[in-house]
């Protein structure tokens, strides 16, 4: 089995006296789509703030690519390839449609000219294409999801962290982003998803982790656990 | 059948194009604890700023014991007696856990210079304070900093502030969220204790079990609307209210979507 | 010599004070320079031009700058944060500007005549004031006044009125900047438009903010100390300026929360607890 | 002649432009207020009388400018910025850029002495110029007009088109979705400060060009009035800031012409105090769409 791409090992993060992450382990292996999922409050968003250092661990070691990442600042772990689409989408209202995909683009070295990548992905996200020098705060919550995803398309990292893409989309546009992350997977690249929407998660991940108020409760294969049927009483409670 | 004590009537609050809280209508009538729940986003904290005066209304009206309350200044809607809890504890972190409690005395926050004139430490205000801390297991730390306490702790603080400010309404915004089981099952304990103070509760929560074992009636919102009301056991089973939590099987979600 | 660094400690001490009072209610104001102007030239034309006593100079001194506090500070606290800094900047120049143009207060040649200003009446300004905010210390006020700047609008929802408040401290600044200011002019005899400038407003929010914020006892440690400084390194000659800067910036580097970081709580539970947590 | 004095004017309001942009991009990149800036822009003039002390053509005093000023900025960036980023530090990082101001202020009057010092350029550069259609137009003028513009030019262009002008926007609208997209926060801000501080310089230089001397007490009072402007143009817009020099700097002349004279100066503030209390963001910031703060 190839060197894991992440490897987290009793992980505590937290707001001042609000310690959301209470000893996490989690791992995922080169090309997988992970999810984490569970109920608001459960501390999933911390995680993944927690992964891409920007709130700093309070105990417990991360490893990016082999290499220890605790402690490094956020965008040293940008540049090594993690891509982290926080809750709220994280693009820049007041640049254009553009220039955020060129921030991205300019993130690490990249196989292709940006122009061409920048084709590629207007190809792919035809609307972003024709408001492209509109800037990024104009575009509807649906778009902006779309953008914040091209950013994985424009220059593709070596892990993805999404937190809640559905999170205050229609449903149509729920259904649209999940086909994007199925796209990104499907060509291979690693993704930890985190997301309140059950069913579309386990759909997408091979495996899943159930955190509850900071802590791992379950995990395994997307089968086993859509299947089991205390699954919702995690939730429903 | 005696008049509720808050009444929410098709009220609207739109942030640039979304809206927030779609012409939403209920009531907490007299010494009932009413339940919100629904998915993150689904506009349950913007209702509960809207009641307490934190977010202008954009449509519709609000009344507190008959009283039209909409609008209203914060803090003259603080002082006809709604309190309330924050998901993200609001604490005075500078302040001990005693001053905490005394800075919502009524008699001072109504007349704030005149405060000047009395003493800090009197015997009334102090002794009427650490009643309302013993009441919610805090004497212990009354000199201590309110910044320096536990999660579960401060939660306690901040009931115990707002109901220094002598409320009749008391709403709660997510008050489990981040304590484990044990926490959750004293905070119910604490809620039941603070319920003869009160004339009404409304209780935010993601809990399920603290929803069952508080709230006499609960309603589910999605996107800013009304889905479900009734009791705990009709809502938490109601079959659009468990697909709106678990999310939509992609599928089956040939049906045209109500919400579209 | 000592008189005279006496005289101007008690001075910056009231002036110190005067920015702390509005500072306790979370509004910063970099106008009571101005105001102490205001009061300078407001005593000195009762005392002077309408030959009234110095204390009757002092009350007009310190009822006009509260009414100009109160016109300028309304719109002022709709503003927040450094906006509120830049207006208060604003109110200041303006006042700089306008005491320069008026030929009645003799514009930028000044205005001299006024006399009556002793030490006994500073101290006794510094010690009334200081019993004042003692009394407020240990007041339910200071309790609302600390959960408004911690959060205004949780003391809001608890029913606080925190425009009015913050409107009422603004006013008791001006008033008392502008009674030292009173003060200052019956000691200088002649006063013009350059012992008012913005800079004057600048070092006075320093000395607060050296002090410590937190409590009635930073202001004047700094004013003190900020006063005090420039003599201590007279032997450093003419490097005075420069050591005098560095100073500053170091102990703000060091010290961010002020020299009295803590804040004295405004009450103490009389009997021990018995459990050992609560120490 | 009303049309020399809209000259001045203009002059004057590049001036006023070139620090106002400089508090603009620092604001709009930190939401902080440098009181140092004012004693950079001093610094400036001095450039130019260094430059001309050592013979040379007075034009090289700008690159000078430009690298001694982005110097000092960076200074004032790691000891009066850097360690107080809290939401409240913004009064303590002002007040300790204005005690590195004292500094600065102190230092030029240990090698130039309290009082202006004359650029020993050849008079005749103020004496040359043209009249055309009957307007006096010294070339020294035009020359700081053709400069200002060309580094306001340049200065937008850089801002919407290069790299770091695209880093500084990100980092200007949100710290946080800038580092996740692989931006160096603290370096940018560092960079905001060498371009925010050679341009206070540069327009430093101008005044001594234009008045023919370096005065080492000019920089509160010209500083004050840019910090107007700023807030007038939109706090952290450059294109606010620069329209709002130029504006009042004409506004300022033509009260000259009409010999309002000392009122120019109440005028400013006076329009300041009125933008922020009717539109707290200035005339073209963006209104941060804040809701009620909840």
């Amino acid at each position: 089995m190839s060197q894991p791409i992440l490897e987290v090992e009793d992980l505590h993060a937290g707001y001042g006296p609000i310690k959301a992450v209470r000893g996490c382990s989690l791992a995922l292996s080169p090309g997988e789509t992970v999810a984490v999922v569970g109920a608001n409050g459960a501390g999933k968003t911390t995680l993944l703030r927690a992964l891409s250092n920007l709130l700093p661990h309070e105990q417990g070691r991360v490893r990016f690519l082999g290499e220890p990442a605790s402690g490094a600042p956020a965008h040293h772990l940008a540049r090594r390839g993690l891509l982290h689409i926080p809750e709220g989408r994280g693009t820049l209202g007041r640049l254009a449609v553009r220039e955020n995909l060129r921030i991205a683009y300019d993130v690490r070295p990249a196989s292709q000219p940006f122009e061409a990548a920048l084709q590629r992905v207007f190809a792919r996200f035809p609307r972003l294409g024709e408001r492209q020098s509109q800037t990024a705060g104009s575009l509807s919550g649906g778009e902006q999801q779309m953008l914040a995803l091209a950013r994985a398309l424009i220059n593709p990292p070596r892990l993805l962290l999404v937190d809640e893409p559905s999170l205050g989309l229609s449903p149509v546009m729920i259904g649209e982003a999940f086909r994007v992350l199925r796209e990104f997977r499907d060509s291979g690249m690693s993704i930890l998803l985190v997301e309140q929407n059950v069913m579309s998660a386990l759909k997408l991940a091979s495996r899943a982790y159930v955190l509850r108020q900071g802590q791992i409760v379950m995990q395994g294969d997307s089968g086993k656990l859509l299947a089991e049927g205390d699954m919702l009483k995690h939730y429903l409670g | 059948m005696s008049q509720p004590v808050l009444e929410v009537d098709a009220v609207i609050k739109r942030f640039g194009g979304l809206v927030a809280v779609d012409s939403i209508t209920l009531e907490v009538r007299e010494r009932e604890a009413l339940g919100i729940v629904g998915p993150n986003g689904a506009g349950k904290t913007a209702l509960i700023n809207l009641v307490s005066g934190f977010y202008r209304v954009d449509g519709g009206a609000i009344r507190f014991r008959g009283r039209d309350i909409t609008n209203l200044k914060l803090h003259r809607i603080g002082r006809l007696g709604i309190a309330r809890t924050f998901q993200n504890i609001r604490i005075f972190r500078r302040m001990t856990v005693l001053e905490n409690v005394m800075a919502a005395n009524p008699r001072h926050t109504a007349r704030p210079l005149r405060s000047f004139l009395v003493s800090g430490a009197a015997r009334a205000d102090v002794d009427e304070a650490m009643a309302l801390l013993e009441f919610m297991g805090l004497a212990g730390r009354a000199d201590q900093l309110a910044g320096g306490l536990p999660y579960g702790d401060a939660r306690r603080l901040e009931m115990a502030r707002a109901l220094a400010a002598a409320p009749s309404l008391l709403l709660l915004d997510e008050p489990s969220a981040g304590m484990n089981e044990a926490e959750t099952a004293r905070l119910i304990a604490d809620i039941h204790k603070c319920r003869e103070r009160l004339q009404g509760i409304v209780l935010i929560e993601h809990d399920m079990t603290m929803i069952r074992q508080v709230a006499d009636r609960v309603i589910a919102m999605d996107y800013g609307k009304k889905m479900a009301e009734g009791t705990a056991e009709q809502v938490l089973n109601d079959p659009e209210v468990r697909r709106a939590y678990l999310g939509i099987m992609e599928d089956d979600r040939v049906a045209a979507d109500p919400r579209g | 010599m000592i008189g005279e660094l006496a005289t101007m400690t008690g001075f910056n001490i009231l002036l110190a004070w005067s920015v702390y009072i509005i500072l306790l209610s979370g509004t910063l104001s970099f106008a009571n320079g101005a105001f102490m102007a205001i009061g300078a030239y407001v005593a000195g034309i009762v005392t002077v031009k309408l030959g009234l006593p110095l204390a009757a100079g002092l009350a007009a001194a310190a009822i006009a700058a509260a009414a100009i506090g109160l016109l300028a500070g309304y719109p002022a606290l709709r503003t927040r944060g450094i906006y509120l800094m830049l207006v208060t900047v604003g109110l200041a120049a303006v006042v700089e500007t306008g005491i320069q143009n008026i030929p009645y207060i003799g514009g930028v040649k000044g205005m001299g005549g006024m006399q009556g200003t002793t030490l006994y009446h500073i101290y006794g300004a510094v010690l009334v004031v200081g019993l004042a905010l003692w009394k407020l210390t240990h007041s339910p006020l200071q309790r609302l006044l600390d959960a408004v700047r911690e959060d205004e609008r949780v003391a809001g929802a608890l029913g606080v009125n925190v425009v009015y408040l913050q409107l009422a401290l603004f006013c008791f600044g001006a008033a008392l900047a502008a009674f030292a200011g009173g003060l200052y002019s019956h000691h200088m005899f002649f006063i013009a438009p350059d012992h008012f400038m913005v800079i004057v407003s600048v070092f006075v929010v320093l000395y607060v903010i050296m002090g410590g914020v937190n409590n009635m006892w930073g202001p004047p440690l700094g004013a003190i100390i900020l006063t005090l400084l420039p003599e201590l390194f007279r032997p450093v000659g003419q490097w005075r300026q420069t050591v005098y800067g560095v100073a500053i910036a170091a102990l703000l580097l060091f010290r961010r929360e002020g020299l009295m970081p803590f804040r004295i709580p405004s009450v103490r539970l009389r009997r021990n607890q018995e459990s050992g947590s609560a120490r | 002649m009303l049309a020399e004095q809209l000259i001045n004017g203009l002059v004057l309001g590049a001036m006023y432009a070139l620090i106002a942009i400089g508090y603009s991009l620092v604001f709009g990149v930190l939401d902080k207020l440098t009181f140092a800036h004012s004693e950079i822009f001093m610094v400036g003039g001095y450039v130019g009388v260094a430059t001309a002390a050592l013979g040379m053509p007075v034009w090289w005093a700008i690159p000078f400018a430009i690298v001694i000023a982005g110097i000092l900025g960076l200074i004032v960036e790691y000891v009066s910025f850097r360690k107080f980023n809290t939401p409240d530090g913004h009064i303590t990082a002002a007040l300790s850029s204005f005690a590195v101001g004292i500094v600065m202020i102190d230092l030029v009057q240990k090698v130039w002495g309290t009082d202006p010092v004359d650029l020993d350029i050849p008079r005749s550069i103020y004496t040359a110029g043209i009249t055309a259609w009957g307007i006096r137009l010294a070339w020294i003028k035009l020359a700081i007009l053709g400069t200002t513009l060309a580094i306001m030019v340049g200065l937008q262009l850089m801002i919407m088109k290069s790299r770091i002008g695209r880093n500084i926007r990100a980092v200007a609208e949100s710290g946080t979705a800038s580092a996740l997209l692989g931006i160096d926060v603290k370096r940018v801000t560092q960079q905001t400060f060498f371009i925010a501080s050679a341009l206070a310089a540069v327009a430093g230089l101008m005044l001594a060009l234009r008045g023919g001397f370096a005065d080492s007490n000019v920089g509160l009072g010209f500083a004050l009035k840019a910090l107007a402007i700023m807030a007038i143009g939109g706090m952290g817009d450059v294109r606010g800031a620069m329209l709002g020099g130029l504006a009042i700097g004409v506004l300022e002349a033509l009260a000259f012409q009409f010999d309002l004279g000392k009122f120019s100066e109440v005028l400013v503030w006076g329009l300041m105090i009125a933008v922020l209390l009717v539109r707290p963001t200035g005339l073209f910031g963006r209104a941060t769409a804040r809701e009620l703060r909840a």
